[in-house]
């Protein structure tokens, strides 16, 4: 058995070394010169009235992917939340709150953590950031918040039944908005709202609402997620 | 030259990463890396993707593993059941060896598990690995196998039940293993007997009735003692030094006398 | 452009983490490993058309000639999107057998329920 | 309108269970009506051999992503509109939480997406949609078996999707698009250049551990015997023939019919090989899903006009009486409480009628005897093979299959049974009865050229000697003592399979 295990890695190494180096000798064989993607830089900023080239093609040209993208991140938190209730019925155990100066600290750091998400997502189409990050942060801020607190007073704060509740909603209002342009005529995912003029907050096309939707969504699906791990261990 | 430096420092820090043996530094140091990956990004020209890295994969991920590792870090310990030592008191484990190995636990940040198993799949166990410890009233020179034993015990006093007339052999019960349940069927159909019992095992036997047989207080003292999984040596001498504290704090005789008198 | 670029380092990390889940034998360490795999191709799609002085694909002058392709870019944010949901939903199953089986060993555990199954 | 309607609403279906708990099954029966009339009416779009395409968001395919569908997509569509239908009615008696109706819905529009998707990268996010769903399904009843399983299964994938995105990767560097019309432009002709390989052999070894090819997807027979017998049926019937459809994408795109061809041989006789050697009933149809999906890869790997029909009617008719399978299998295990066929045996005289009786379509069907589902199919396959060793490949991979099912030849005895439940006859008859009328069917579907094709030749004499022959070889083959190694589906042996399985392909595809 010994024998096999050994012989088994060495094939395993030599295997892996050969796979590396076949994508290493393609890479080093020298590229083509011409730039890809001229078309969206020449043109994205005109079609979308988004700056953010990554956003315009990201909720704009290639939406029906964040759409499924979207999709993948429900499917998590359904996931996470199916597998993790009724493990144990222990109900969130009150974890010790932390000192007072944790407290403060955690108090003073939430409100600029929910600020720079708020600013990642409203801004997700002038600069870096978007929906997906800015939710996931104000998510993890709300981690904190609970490891200050006590996981116990969040979760009073956020109930299990409205997070569920905001989130369907959410995803719905996602999808509805994608299949809206059907209704006026349009290919779906068309986007019907006005350019704007390039640079300002109200532009972009429906680029903005997207991400408050989709930002909004990650946010709870990220708490629901990090409420259900703390939940089943107990404690944080 | 900043961006070759961090390219070099990334296998070298994965490659690391993934050598640990600690799962909690093998996870702290995948959110270094993904920190050091979303500088990559944001010096190669992607500060989206970089902001989503840091946010998802640096952030998110290493809480949701440091979560999850926390519940899979357990301190896993089997043993059979002996009321007193290490019993059932309805779904909560009690007894005074699992208050010694709950503190033990808790010291080590892990959570306690407790397995109860019958007394000859204790040491199979162990040598699989699937337990740290192995507990349950048992004595030096237990076990048959060369595995590691604390060198600190706690000591009680040891009986000895005998009904004469024809005494099955000791060897019979295990000697002064006992097959614990087996001696108190012995005890209820007033079985003949000679089995040398410790104090918390004759505790339960005591509870049949004991008339008709001899019980003697024997002078020799005996001592119980934790089994270690030996791939876990390092636990013999971190137990060790918590049982000393204890004894030094004089909460060993604490223990010893809430739950043996 | 050297040797040593975005691709050939994200291609060394894509065998680092699959030596590492052939030959790690946790479970958690395996999905750091799956986790190193999936970044290192996000890395690779990042840094395939980067030139040295690229310039971010955000368009705030009239200047578009450095520019870097940005579909990569937003192809890779919906990787790393789903790459988080694997690895949320695969370590509650991994937590679950945890539970079950006392290990995140996966040869213990293959083993375990092999032998339920023949039994 | 109707490619993106088909799949969106089913999303939309799946966050209102999610929303009104009470409602899912109700919701589910409203939405296989929206499906049906969708499906009619994309049968309207595509008759005559036409295609239908859109531009999401109005954007061309090299902007934007384009999803097509021609007759190949539509009979896929109602592949999965009728194993979707079977599977909720099989489950109407079954109290189930509205988490699984989510997850039903989810399965479907991602079933939907892939069947119009033109988009290399929308594949990909398709395939990982479609990888977790079909993942939580598995785990469903939360045994440790089917943790383990589906846990090994999201490994193994994860890591195969990584092995596409690396390919996807190589593949815009070089050509500069990711639309797949687009790259068939770029590529031309002759294409022998190393990058094409590379990238080629990395799609296709990403893709093939989705699509049950056999030295990639070891998840597979555990997950499909482990799970619920409705998810077995779903996995079967329609998962795993998303894989076979891209895989169809990529070899109309690529030169990757050599590698193709020798996989599907491999993937044909290892399954048969393994399906002989188990007496486990889910697994023995487990491992004959293997053995012919690798019928379909011989004929995705030749690829000429008449194979690639060949293999869509196979793969379709293979997808209805698989899933029949499944679930006839479901309800003799849960009517006789045994798993293992010998077990299965002694208590036959518990199996419903009803079930015996699908089993018996589902199995002549799966044999190709005419007039059933697998026939045509079979027939086409066979009629296209120009080489005689091809040939050869098709009629062991046929004559194995009737090796290994003739195992359950003792379930189909003459007598009665208990009493049957009426869903599931229901579920049964909706899918026995396109599998008996299956060339009606598939005559009024498909476009007259493909249809012409499937009655060129009609060697119905030739499927009756293939049983004749299989029985024969079961009779005096010593198979009993044949053993299969187990370790290979262990989850580290796998993972190396799947790189040296990647060697394979890149040297495969150097041949000429």
């Amino acid at each position: 058995m010994s024998v096999h295990r050994s012989a088994l890695a060495v094939y395993a190494v030599v295997l892996v070394v050969a796979f590396c180096g076949i994508l290493l000798a393609l890479f080093a064989y020298h590229g083509p010169d011409e730039s890809s993607g001229r078309d969206y830089i020449n043109r994205g900023v005109g079609d979308t009235g988004a700056v953010n080239l990554v956003s315009a093609i990201y909720l704009n040209y290639r939406l029906y992917d964040t759409l499924f993208e979207i999709l993948v991140f429900s499917v998590a938190v359904l996931g996470v939340r199916f597998y993790l209730t009724d493990q144990r019925a222990s109900d969130v155990v009150e974890s010790v709150p932390e000192s007072h100066v944790v407290r403060r600290s955690a108090d003073l750091l939430f409100p600029l953590i929910l600020i720079f998400a708020v600013y990642l997502v409203v801004f997700g189409h002038l600069s870096p950031g978007g929906g997906f990050s800015g939710g996931a942060v104000a998510g993890s801020g709300l981690l904190l918040c609970s490891v200050a607190l006590g996981a116990g007073v969040v979760a009073r704060r956020f109930h299990e039944r409205v997070l569920e509740r905001l989130e369907w909603t959410a995803l719905l209002a996602i999808l509805l908005l994608a299949l809206l342009p059907l209704l006026a005529g349009r290919p779906a995912l068309y986007d019907l709202l006005p350019r704007g003029t390039p640079g300002r907050v109200a532009s972009g096309g429906s680029i903005l609402l997207y991400n408050l939707l989709i930002g909004f969504k990650v946010f709870v699906g990220t708490w629901v997620i990090i409420h259900f791990f703390i939940r089943h261990r107990g404690e944080i | 030259m900043t961006q070759t430096a961090l390219l070099l420092l990334l296998p070298v820090v994965a490659a690391l990463t993934l050598c640990q043996r600690r799962r909690l530094i093998a996870v702290i140091g995948m959110g270094v890396f993904s920190l050091l990956l979303s500088a990559v990004y944001l010096l190669a020209a992607a500060p989206d993707v970089a902001v989503a890295e840091a946010a998802i994969g640096s952030a998110l991920v290493t809480v949701i593993y440091v979560l999850a590792i926390r519940k899979t870090g357990r301190l896993v310990v089997v043993g059979c059941e002996v009321p007193g030592l290490l019993g059932r008191e309805g779904k909560r484990v009690v007894g005074l060896e699992h208050d010694v190995l709950e503190g033990f636990a808790r010291e080590l940040g892990l959570d306690l598990y407790v397995q109860f198993v019958p007394r000859e799949s204790i040491e199979p166990a162990l040598l699989r690995g699937e337990a740290d410890i192995a507990a349950g009233g048992l004595v030096k020179g237990d076990s048959a196998q060369e595995l590691c034993t604390t060198p600190v015990h706690l000591p009680t006093a040891k009986f000895r039940i005998v009904m004469r007339k024809g005494a099955k052999p000791l060897a019979e019960f295990g000697g002064s293993r006992g097959y614990l349940s087996d001696i108190v069927e012995a005890v209820r159909h007033k079985q003949p007997l000679d089995v040398t019992l410790d104090l918390a095992r004759f505790m339960t036997v005591s509870r049949q009735d004991l008339t008709g047989y001899e019980v003697e207080r024997l002078p020799e003292e005996s001592a119980y003692t934790f089994l270690v999984n030996p791939n876990r040596a390092d636990l013999v001498s971190k137990l060790g030094a918590f049982l000393g504290k204890m004894q030094e704090k004089g909460e060993l005789e604490a223990f010893i006398r809430r739950h043996m008198s | 452009m050297g040797a040593i670029n975005g691709v050939t380092v994200s291609i060394v990390l894509f065998g680092i983490g699959l030596l590492g889940l052939i030959f790690r034998r946790d479970l958690v360490i395996k999905l750091l490993a799956l986790g190193l795999v999936n970044s290192s191709t996000i890395l690779c799609l990042v840094s395939l058309n980067v030139r040295r002085g690229g310039a971010v694909p955000i368009l705030r002058g009239p200047d578009i000639r450095h520019v870097v392709d940005p579909l990569p870019q937003a192809l890779v944010l919906s990787a790393i999107v789903i790459n988080f949901a694997i690895l949320a939903l695969a370590l509650v199953f991994v937590m679950l057998l945890v539970e079950r089986y006392h290990t995140t060993d996966s040869r213990r555990i293959e083993h375990e329920i092999d032998s339920e199954g023949s039994s | 309108m109707i490619l993106v309607l088909l799949p969106l609403s089913h999303f939309v279906f799946s966050s209102l269970c999610l929303a009104w708990h009470r409602g899912a099954r109700a919701l589910t029966q409203v939405s296989w009506g929206v499906d049906a009339a969708l499906i009619g009416a994309l049968w309207w779009g595509v008759r005559h051999g036409k295609t239908i395409s859109v531009g999401l968001g109005g954007w061309g395919r090299s902007l934007g992503i384009e999803l097509s569908a021609d007759w190949v997509g539509l009979v896929f569509a109602l592949l999965a509109l009728l194993v979707g239908g079977a599977v909720s009615v099989y489950l109407s008696r079954v109290t189930l939480r509205s988490y699984f109706y989510v997850l039903l819905h989810l399965l479907l529009g991602c079933v939907f997406s892939i069947l119009f998707a033109q988009d290399l990268f929308n594949i990909y996010v398709t395939l990982e949609l479609l990888t977790l769903v079909s993942f939580l399904l598995v785990g469903y009843e939360r045994t440790s078996i089917q943790i383990w399983v589906s846990l090994k299964y999201l490994m193994l994938t994860a890591l195969g999707m990584g092995i596409y995105l690396l390919g996807l990767a190589v593949l815009y560097y070089h050509a500069g698009t990711v639309n797949l019309s687009e790259l068939g432009v770029r590529l031309g002709t002759g294409a022998q250049q190393p990058w094409v390989i590379v990238s080629s052999s990395l799609l296709v070894t990403g893709v093939a551990v989705k699509a049950g090819i056999f030295v990639f997807s070891l998840w597979l027979p555990a997950a499909h015997a482990v799970a619920m017998p409705a998810v077995g049926a779903l996995l079967s019937g329609l998962v795993i023939k998303m894989g076979v459809v891209v895989l169809m994408r990529l070899a109309a795109v690529f030169p990757v019919s050599v590698p193709l061809l020798v996989l599907g041989t491999m993937t044909g006789l290892l399954g048969i090989a393994y399906a002989v050697s188990t007496y486990d009933l889910r697994k023995l149809l487990a491992f004959h899903t293997l053995s012919q999906i690798g019928y379909l890869a011989v004929g995705l790997g030749i690829g000429t006009r008449v194979e690639l029909t060949g293999a869509v009617e196979y793969a379709v008719g293979h997808g209805l009486f698989k899933a029949l399978l499944f679930l006839a299998a479901g309800t003799v295990i849960a009517s006789t409480g045994q798993n293992d066929i010998r077990s299965i045996l002694l208590w036959r005289s518990r199996i419903p009628v009803n079930a015996r009786l699908a089993l018996l379509v589902a199995v002549l069907a799966n044999l190709g005897l005419p007039p059933f589902a697998g026939f045509f199919g079979k027939a086409v396959l066979l009629s296209g093979a120009e080489s005689v060793l091809i040939e050869t490949i098709l009629i062991a991979i046929s004559i194995g299959t009737v090796v290994s099912f003739l195992k359950l030849l003792p379930l189909f005895w003459w007598g009665r049974g208990p009493s049957t439940s009426r869903s599931q006859s229901v579920s049964f008859l909706l899918l026995s009865v396109p599998i008996v009328l299956f060339s009606p069917l598939m005559q009024w579907l498909l476009p007259e050229w493909c249809w012409s094709l499937s009655f060129r030749t009609f060697p119905a004499v030739e499927s009756v000697l293939i049983v004749v022959f299989g029985c024969l070889v079961y009779r005096f083959l010593p198979w009993r003592r044949i053993r299969m190694p187990d370790w290979v589906f262990h989850l580290e042996e796998a993972t190396v399979i799947i790189i040296s399985g990647f060697l394979l392909v890149c040297g495969l595809s150097l041949l000429p």
